[in-house]
């Protein structure tokens, strides 16, 4: 059933009051994922799902909202691509800006040039990802955020989750009586975060059952939290601002969750880009749905009633003739207009850009392909994304999550490395934007990745050694997390410092596969970094752990190995191992790898020990360390007898320092 | 100029036209330039901008009319569709820049085409683009030879020659005055079809019967014919519906699926059509086919109600096409599962071949399915919808 | 005529202890001498059995005093609670045949060893009243229009209520044994697993007729155990009475279920306990068993001919897997032969039979080819079930309600129903909406399938109105000109074949 | 004065004969035109009754006599249909000169008339759906042709429609232009019809009932048709409207029944019917060059003309 209330009359004579709220969308995507497609279209706003620009949809499902003034965020180098849309959509709106920024590197940046600008007065609707999409008219939510308001000044934003479940859900802590958020997580993973107790002396509900839509209503206040502190980057720093110290601001923020039958979504990845389309597609937010996503001058849908779309040539527009559906086998697609699309080709659960000719018996299911692109006959795509004028041969089998970028001929003999998870693309990432690396592959491509080590295809996805059976494996957790509504954080939490561990040994492997430069060093150095904050491990353990991985690495079997590697990575070492417990902790490490039976390290260990100490090898431990640790070995050990060498000739060493020292 | 702060109000016509002239007018040029004779007529800048008001007035009514239609979130009764395409249509015909009465039909087509465009399953904003083209052709004719005989082709005509050139050529502006008059008089009859029809109701229903009716709860013209029928009868109602809809309280609900079951104890079936074709045949409320299967199946007769407007001249290549599927019934929780697996079908309206329907209650006269074409030939030209 | 005689003789041998034939007697030590040392046990185990029980059910009376909705759900968690002591129950029957956990179950019914006495005392007492012709056993029909007359129904699966008499019952004992049996009736002769199932289709959790035939077959099973371990220990049961007495004892329990024949059972149900009782009958007959009395290997036989009762169950066990497994399996293979040709296929509501079929039809085919659409009464409703299971088949699927039936019969190449009942002339009951479906069938000459075990056909014409246990299930009739075929697990019969059916598979009601 | 009949034959064969395309109906009235112009009449009675001849003449070849005699009919009918200032006028050959130039008009207009049926039953077709036809018709076969050139993909069974076998032209046709086509038998008409979408049919002559007279075998088509709610589109010109009304298969006039030689020569109870009478209950609709109708308006059409 259609969501309850019809929004439009009232909303079309506007209100006395000066609560009129306005939408500001940030225009601008801060994913470095879409880099790839970005380069040379244009920001992301534009790019097209289900063959309509990005913006196009946002803007329809606000004009469904009460709202009569939109204010578009753009960074100033995009500001042309945007004028064409500010002409369609001005004359629909009361007031429509577009407020470009001084090339922003965060949404902080772009909201605190509004702030600066003080053109907002009144409380609006915060849109910091363009691509958000909802069927909702939010008129409840904007009566209970206003309510709250006059309640209380401070009630400053309301948060909107939806009830759709999302792989990637938000874990959030609400009081039962008025909806004040109290906890706030939404990390890429949220199946583990600490809550502390007294969070349950009030009745607090922790949910994990919704999803952020990624709308939020806000007071000018949040403006200020922005602008008062430059380091802010997106909304979620505000909101765990005023959570962290609320005492101090005495501000409050609260959720409102959508009905049953109001959708949301929003695009943050390839998969919930591939996600979204479907949605839209199987009018999941109907109204907001491709044929109802009309611009005469630029599309024009038809769909055979159900989920079939066909793009309209420009001539056949409103004649009846136009309504006469083409005959595509499939179903929950879009075929943009004047394809050329064979007999015999299925197109299931994807989206075709206009003029892309398919061939004879191709199948394509849960794709995106851009405009103007060939694809050859027989061929079989499946969960890509490739973009404009894409030239595929005939027969080739795509690797699933793919990302080709636009302009690409694929060869005809498939590549020799998998690219799945990866963006293929013709042009290497440009410097300034950190995050992404890149391989050279054969035929003159660049194959782009995320340095976080994380897939570009998708956010719940890091990318191992065998990239499918770790999606496959992704794909069936979010599908449990589907089903179990009620499934409490802590049933998914796994032991930390084992998370943590294998977490440094995939990117120790990783970075062992590639040509070492310092830079990755700092990288890998990084990555310890955020998993030790991720699995919130403390320093010791990290030291430990980090060696004990180190040496478990297979390079490391032998000491000659070890050795070297030791050496290259020895910026990885002074890094964290100056203080004393540190070391302790290294050889702690080394003791627990001892017991295993492996002759050849337990024979090598005290030469180790050695070169870890002395100036000629990577000389990181000091003589305390080793002593002290060699205190705690208890009598009966075999590590006692191997020392006993170094640890005597340590012993004199220090003897002979007290010496000097008289 | 600045563009950051390019403020246009959309809603007071005028203030944005000249906010718009004041850097626009290169663009009203343009615009104008689309029909040359008007270039040439207009000859002064004054008067150029002079049209491009109006031209732009035109493109402003039709915007408002596609903003209303995006903004409503559930589909509202024809009649107000209706009249609202009429009023733009008035509005074209009031501002449009023409000087002969194909110029006229050429505008009227080219805004029905938008907006059919931008519709394509409304077929009643077609219907009336093509209703005002014939009115258009009517008031020129009576320009020129007094009585306007059926355009139809007819045996008798076979050996007539189409006398196309002495109808051209009449002066636009007693055109626009007739056809705004004309206009106005559809208005009116649209305003009092709904009257007519319950009227009708009186006549139609008689002593106890049992009726079955579909989507009373959304066609308002179905609820004034109960209405009007209930006034003098004794009826029983049976309103078939989903479990949401909201029930009227003099009618026993009851859902799709008892119809059959029910049907061996209803004496009249009555259905609210969408769109009537000119075989008989017709769209109706999803649901209604297998009432009228049913039905069929006990002889039990079927009325459709359907005001003028939504008689179609025109046959539509695949009715699955004008068919719009809505929003699935079901907690979003299930989308993320479903969206791209499962299809969940919700259409909207249902076609009903002919042979299923006893009559059509129109406002002027309850006619047979077979007859239908006969009122066709009073309310389109058939040169209109040909090219349409 | 032979079995009366014989009854009579008992009636007239029961008041006097003497021995009626020396082999009895010769019998008697033999079969008894064994069972001393188990009985004491028992006796031990029977009393903590009563013990403890008797506590939960204190807590039972409160909560039993307290509103009705905080009823019903304790009668659920109850209905639960009694549910897993079956299980537990069967499961160590079948472990060990040793009877105690049965019997320490449900001790409520053998308090001590008098009642035990009186239940055999009452058999005698039908008996006599079967050779006076009276309609029989009147007493539970009296004992539940008690409780009926005490409203809820709650109260009757409410097993407190025997609690609350028991120490009634003591004072009674001494009474006319007449008195006692229909005092303690209903509380005695309904089975907990009966007044489980009861409560499950009352809260709608027995999905349709096939989870209720189902159900009741397993409950069957535990019935029996029991009644068999609580017979052995009444040394004086004439073993050639076995079916006689268990018929008795079913009786009650029906009446319980059928709230005492004011519904008719579902008709699949109805038949399944006909051939029951048709071959609880069969238990008298003197068959091999009583040759081998003769041979003098009586040793052997439990009293009571408890032994025959194992062939009952085993014919349960088979019954059920035939009208399930088996039956299941074949209609489906008998569509495979039609698999070819439907592309696609068209089902409303939730059968698992149908359900089956869909898995089954996926096996081994392209699932591009395939499309399944599933209709439902109303959207999220029980058509889901299916979709759950088809989801990941990556198949083409579409799911609607009924006003989606145009777009859904589009192009379709057949409809498959299941349903709850075959009538002998041809109608199916299957669920409401199948009628339009079928009508829109035909309009589009769609072949409109239904399939149906043989168990399903019954030898009734009437429509098919309110059931017992499954009353709420909604149901409607689709006369045989609207339907192409019925899949049955013989083959692919037409609907005018009912009759043959019935007689093919012996269905027909004797009467 | 009279042009003897076997020259008017001829004539009309030669009509024929020049033109593939051209109909029988428009080929009759053609000859009646000739006559018309080469006509020294003096009087309207002197000219109808020299018409009515050529029409018998005519009527007497072995074509299609329906058609021709609806043609004739109306042609017969439109000339004399004139203003009556005009009749009374002395010279009579301005009355001649004015029915020429309308039998100029009436001619251009039929020669349009396929063109004008074609258009308007496009929208009837659908992609990937089966057609089901009946033996050889000229219209039919050009909208089938034309919806093909405006790029809908369709499958179209034909029957072979013995004793003439005229089904195989019509396939033949068809392949020729790329049209997937199939020959079925005339038995086979049941067993095709469950997988067709609509069955399209020509005519010899739509009667005042709203049904058609055609070649021998449509009236089964139409009957399994209807059987199975198939649609039933009949497509004929609007020059094949006849003022006849047959009750039932028995009550069509035998000279439509049967060629007219096996009139004179032949004893009919032996001879096959070359026609059958399809009631509208069987049809659809029809499309004419007057547009799409519903058999309940041809009626009105006639009466209109006729009165």
């Amino acid at each position: 059933m259609p969501p309850k209330g019809t929004i439009a009359r009232d909303s079309i004579q506007k209100k006395e009051d000066d609560n009129t709220l306005t939408a500001v969308i940030v225009a601008d995507h801060y994913e470095t994922r879409f880099a790839p497609f970005l380069s040379n279209q244009g920001p992301w706003c534009l790019h097209r799902v289900c063959n309509v620009p990005i913006i196009d949809f946002t803007i329809d499902w606000i004009l469904r909202t009460e709202i009569n003034k939109i204010i578009l965020l753009v960074s100033e180098k995009n500001l042309d691509y945007l004028k064409p849309t500010e002409v369609r959509w001005r004359t629909f709106f009361e007031q429509f800006l577009l407020i470009s920024c001084r090339d922003p590197a965060s949404i902080g940046d772009a909201l605190r040039e509004l702030d600066l600008r003080a053109i907002i007065s009144s409380d609006f609707l915060l849109i910091t990802n363009p691509a958000t999409f909802t069927n909702a008219t939010l008129r409840r939510q904007v009566e209970n955020f206003r309510a709250r308001r006059k309640a209380n000044r401070n009630n400053v934003m309301t948060l909107i989750y939806s009830r759709s479940s999302h792989p990637e859900k938000a874990t959030i802590g609400v009081k039962k009586a008025d909806g004040k958020l109290v906890l706030y997580h939404r990390a890429d993973n949220p199946s583990r975060f600490d809550v502390d107790k007294n969070y349950f002396l009030d009745d607090v509900v922790i949910r994990n059952n919704v999803t952020d839509t990624g709308i939020a209503i806000c007071s000018v206040n949040v403006l200020v939290q922005f602008s008062t502190n430059f380091d802010f980057r997106g909304r979620d720093d505000a909101i765990r601002e005023i959570l962290a110290n609320e005492e101090i601001l005495l501000l409050n923020i609260h959720v409102d969750v959508l009905n049953e039958s109001e959708c949301a979504t929003q695009i943050n990845d390839y998969k919930s880009y591939l996600t979204a389309s479907a949605l839209l597609m199987d009018r999941w937010l109907y109204p907001l749905c491709p044929d109802n996503m009309f611009q005469p001058d630029e599309y024009v849908f038809v769909s055979n009633g159900q989920n079939m779309y066909y793009g309209v040539e420009k001539e056949k527009i409103g004649s009846l003739a136009g309504t006469q559906s083409k005959a595509i086998l499939g179903s929950c697609s879009m075929v943009g207009a004047s394809c050329k699309i064979e007999q015999a080709v299925k197109v299931v659960g994807s989206v075709v850009g206009d003029g892309t000719t398919i061939g004879l018996g191709t199948r394509i299911r849960n794709c995106i392909i851009g405009r103007n692109c060939r694809i050859g006959r027989g061929c079989l795509l499946e969960n890509a994304i490739i973009g404009d004028s894409v030239t595929i041969p005939n027969g080739y089998q795509l690797e699933k999550y793919a990302i080709l970028s636009s302009n690409l001929r694929m060869p005809a003999d498939p590549l020799n490395r998998s690219v799945a998870g990866y963006a293929l693309c013709t042009f290497a990432p440009d410097e300034d934007d950190e995050g992404l690396d890149f391989d050279r592959v054969d035929g003159g491509f660049y194959l782009w990745k995320l340095s976080s080590g994380y897939s570009m295809w998708s956010k719940e996805v890091k990318l191992g050694n065998g990239a499918e059976d770790v999606f496959s494996h992704a794909d069936s957790v979010d599908e449990n997390v589907l089903t179990d509504e009620e499934s409490s954080p802590e049933t998914a939490e796994a032991e930390p410092v084992a998370v943590f561990q294998e977490e440094i040994f995939d990117s120790m492997t990783r970075i062992l596969e590639l040509s070492f430069t310092p830079q990755l060093m700092n990288n890998l150095i990084l990555e310890i970094n955020s998993s030790k904050l991720a699995n919130n491990i403390s320093m010791e353990d990290v030291a430990k752990y980090a060696f004990k991985t180190f040496i478990l690495l297979n390079a490391c079997k032998t000491f000659i190995g070890f050795k070297e590697l030791a050496l290259k990575w020895k910026g990885l070492f002074t890094n964290y191992y100056k203080p004393q417990k540190s070391q302790v902790q290294m050889l702690m490490a080394i003791e627990e790898r001892f017991g295993a039976q492996n002759e050849d390290f337990n024979k090598a260990l005290p030469n180790m020990v050695h070169f870890l100490y002395t100036e000629t090898g990577l000389g990181i431990l000091e003589a305390p360390a080793i002593l002290e640790w060699h205190e705690s070995l208890d009598a009966s050990s075999p590590i006692r007898t191997l020392m006993k060498r170094i640890i005597d000739w340590l012993k004199e060493e220090s003897e002979e320092e007290d010496d000097d020292d008289e | 100029m600045n563009h950051r702060f390019t403020i246009t109000v959309a809603r007071a016509a005028v203030i944005f036209v000249k906010s718009v002239l004041m850097h626009r007018e290169f663009l009203v040029f343009k615009q104008v330039g689309k029909s040359p004779e008007t270039m040439t007529t207009a000859s002064t800048r004054q008067e150029v901008i002079e049209e491009g008001r109006k031209h732009l007035l035109i493109e402003e009514g039709r915007k408002q009319l596609l903003i209303n239609l995006r903004r409503r979130t559930t589909r509202e009764p024809s009649f107000k569709l209706a009249t609202d395409t009429l009023n733009f249509l008035r509005k074209v015909v009031l501002h449009g820049t023409y000087n002969n009465l194909e110029e006229l039909l050429a505008l009227l087509r080219e805004n029905g085409l938008i907006l059919s465009g931008a519709y394509p399953s409304e077929l009643v904003m077609r219907n009336l683009v093509l209703m005002v083209c014939k009115l258009a052709r009517e008031s020129n004719s009576r320009e020129t030879n007094g009585e306007f005989d059926s355009p139809y082709d007819s045996l008798n005509k076979l050996w007539k020659k189409e006398d196309k050139e002495n109808q051209i050529g009449r002066s636009a502006k007693t055109i626009r005055k007739k056809l705004i008059q004309a206009v106005n008089d559809i208005q009116i009859e649209m305003e009092t079809c709904r009257e007519h029809i319950s009227a009708q109701g009186q006549y139609l229903v008689h002593m106890n019967d049992v009726l079955i009716v579909h989507s009373l709860s959304t066609s308002t013209t179905l609820s004034s014919f109960l209405a009007g029928a209930k006034k003098d009868k004794k009826t029983r109602v049976f309103s078939v519906q989903i479990p949401t809809e909201p029930d009227d309280h003099d009618a026993v609900s009851i859902s799709l699926c008892e119809v059959a079951g029910k049907m061996c104890e209803a004496t009249k079936v009555i259905l609210s059509g969408a769109t009537v074709f000119p075989d008989g045949s017709c769209l109706a409320p999803a649901g209604g086919l297998s009432i009228c299967l049913a039905a069929h199946r006990h002889s039990v007769p079927v009325y459709v109600l359907c005001a003028f407007y939504k008689i179609a001249p025109f046959f539509v290549p695949d009715s699955s096409a004008v068919i719009k599927h809505s929003l699935p019934g079901l907690p979003v929780a299930m989308a993320s599962k479903w969206a791209g697996r499962v299809r969940v079908l919700q259409p909207a309206l249902e076609m009903i071949p002919a042979n299923l329907i006893t009559l059509f209650v129109s406002n002027t006269a309850s006619i047979m399915p077979s007859h239908i074409y006969r009122l066709i030939g009073d309310y389109y030209h058939p040169d209109d919808v040909a090219n349409y | 005529m032979t079995r009366k005689k014989t009854i009579e003789k008992k009636a007239q041998t029961v008041p006097s202890d003497e021995p009626t034939n020396n082999e009895t007697v010769a019998s008697e030590p033999s079969s008894s001498t064994p069972n001393e040392p188990e009985a004491t046990e028992q006796v031990s185990e029977l009393v903590n059995g009563v013990t403890n029980l008797s506590m939960t059910d204190k807590e039972r009376g409160e909560m039993d005093r307290q509103t009705k909705s905080k009823e019903q759900i304790k009668a659920e968690r109850e209905a639960k609670k009694a549910e897993k002591a079956n299980k537990k129950a069967n499961a160590t029957s079948k472990v060990v045949a040793s009877p105690a956990p049965q019997i320490q179950q449900h001790a409520p019914q053998i308090p001590n060893g008098q009642t035990l006495l009186s239940t055999t005392q009452v058999s005698k007492l039908e008996n006599k009243k079967d050779v006076t012709q009276k309609p029989p056993s009147p007493e539970p029909k009296s004992a539940i229009k008690k409780d009926t007359a005490r409203g809820n129904r709650e109260v009757q699966f409410d097993l407190n209520t025997t609690v609350l008499r028991t120490p009634s019952e003591e004072t009674i004992s001494d009474l006319p044994k007449m008195f006692v049996f229909t005092d303690l009736a209903p509380n005695f002769n309904v089975h907990p697993v009966f007044h489980t199932l009861a409560a499950r289709c009352e809260r709608g959790q027995v999905a349709d007729v096939d989870d209720l035939c189902e159900e009741f077959l397993s409950a069957f099973v535990k019935f029996i155990s029991d009644w068999g371990a609580e017979r052995l220990h009444n040394s004086d049961a004439d073993p050639t009475a076995l079916g006689f007495d268990l018929d008795l004892a079913i009786r009650p329990q029906l009446g319980y279920l059928t709230e005492d024949g004011r519904w008719p059972l579902p008709y699949a149900l109805g038949n399944l306990v006909r051939q029951l009782k048709r071959e609880i009958k069969r238990l008298d007959e003197p068959c091999k068993h009583a040759h081998t009395k003769e041979d003098g290997t009586v040793a052997a036989e439990l009293p009571g001919g408890c032994d025959k009762l194992k062939e009952l169950e085993e014919w349960l066990e088979e019954t059920r897997y035939s009208c399930f497994e088996l039956a299941t399996n074949s209609i489906s293979t008998h569509l495979m032969q039609k698999r070819k040709f439907s592309k696609k296929i068209v089902t409303f509501d939730w059968c698992r039979v149908v359900n089956r079929i869909l898995l089954d039809s996926l096996v081994g085919e392209d699932p591009d080819l395939k499309h399944i659409v599933v209709l439902d009464q109303q959207l999220n409703g029980r058509g889901v079930r299916h979709m759950d299971t088809l989801l990941d088949k990556n198949v083409k699927l579409d799911y609607g309600d009924l006003r989606s039936l145009s777009v859904a019969l589009h192009k379709c190449s057949i409809v498959l129903i299941g349903c709850s009942a075959v009538l002998s002339n041809g109608c199916v009951a299957v669920p409401k909406g199948s009628l339009s479906i079928a009508l829109s069938a035909q309009a589009n000459n769609i072949p409109f399938m239904v399939c149906a075990q043989t168990f399903k056909f019954v030898d009734k014409v009437q429509t098919y109105g309110r059931m017992a246990l499954l009353g709420r299930e909604n149901m409607e009739l689709v006369p045989s000109s609207l339907i192409t075929a019925i899949v049955t697990d013989i083959r692919i019969v037409p609907p005018s074949s009912a009759p043959a059916i019935l007689k093919a598979k012996a269905l027909e009601s004797q009467n | 004065m009279f042009a003897d009949k076997d020259a008017i034959g001829s004539e009309f064969k030669k009509i024929l004969g020049s033109d593939v395309e051209i109909s029988t109906g428009l080929a009759s009235i053609k000859t009646l035109y000739n006559i018309l112009n080469r006509s020294t009449a003096t009087t309207a009675k002197e000219l109808s009754e020299e018409l009515r001849a050529a029409a018998e003449a005519l009527e007497e070849t072995d074509y299609s006599s329906t058609s021709i005699r609806s043609a004739c009919e109306l042609f017969t009918r439109f000339i004399s249909l004139a203003p009556a200032d005009l009749l009374d006028d002395k010279d009579f050959t301005t009355v001649l000169n004015f029915y020429r130039s309308r039998g100029d008009l009436f001619i251009e207009r039929i020669a349009k008339s396929r063109t004008l049926i074609s258009d308007c039953c496009r929208p009837f077709f659908k992609n990937n759906s089966n057609i089901l036809t009946h033996s050889y018709s000229k219209v039919v076969l050009k909208t089938l042709l034309d919806a093909r050139e405006a790029g809908i993909w369709f499958h179209v069974y034909v029957t072979e429609s013995q004793p003439d076998s005229s089904g195989r032209k019509m396939l033949l046709a068809l392949r020729e232009k790329g049209i997937h086509s199939t020959l079925v038998l005339d038995a086979a008409v049941g067993y095709v019809m469950e997988r067709m979408d609509m069955c399209f049919l020509g005519a010899e002559g739509v009667m005042e009932t709203g049904g058609i007279i055609n070649k021998i075998g449509t009236l089964n088509l139409a009957v399994c048709a209807k059987y199975m709610n198939k649609p039933v589109y009949v497509m004929a010109e609007s020059i094949k409207f006849v003022k006849e009304y047959p009750l039932n298969q028995a009550d069509i006039p035998a000279d439509f029944k049967y060629s007219s030689t096996a009139i004179k020569s032949k004893d009919l109870q032996a001879e096959h019917p070359q026609v059958d009478y399809t009631p509208p209950q069987f049809i659809t609709l029809i499309f004419t060059d007057l547009g799409i109708m519903t058999p309940a308006a041809v009626g009105e059409e006639l009466i209109k003309l006729y009165t």
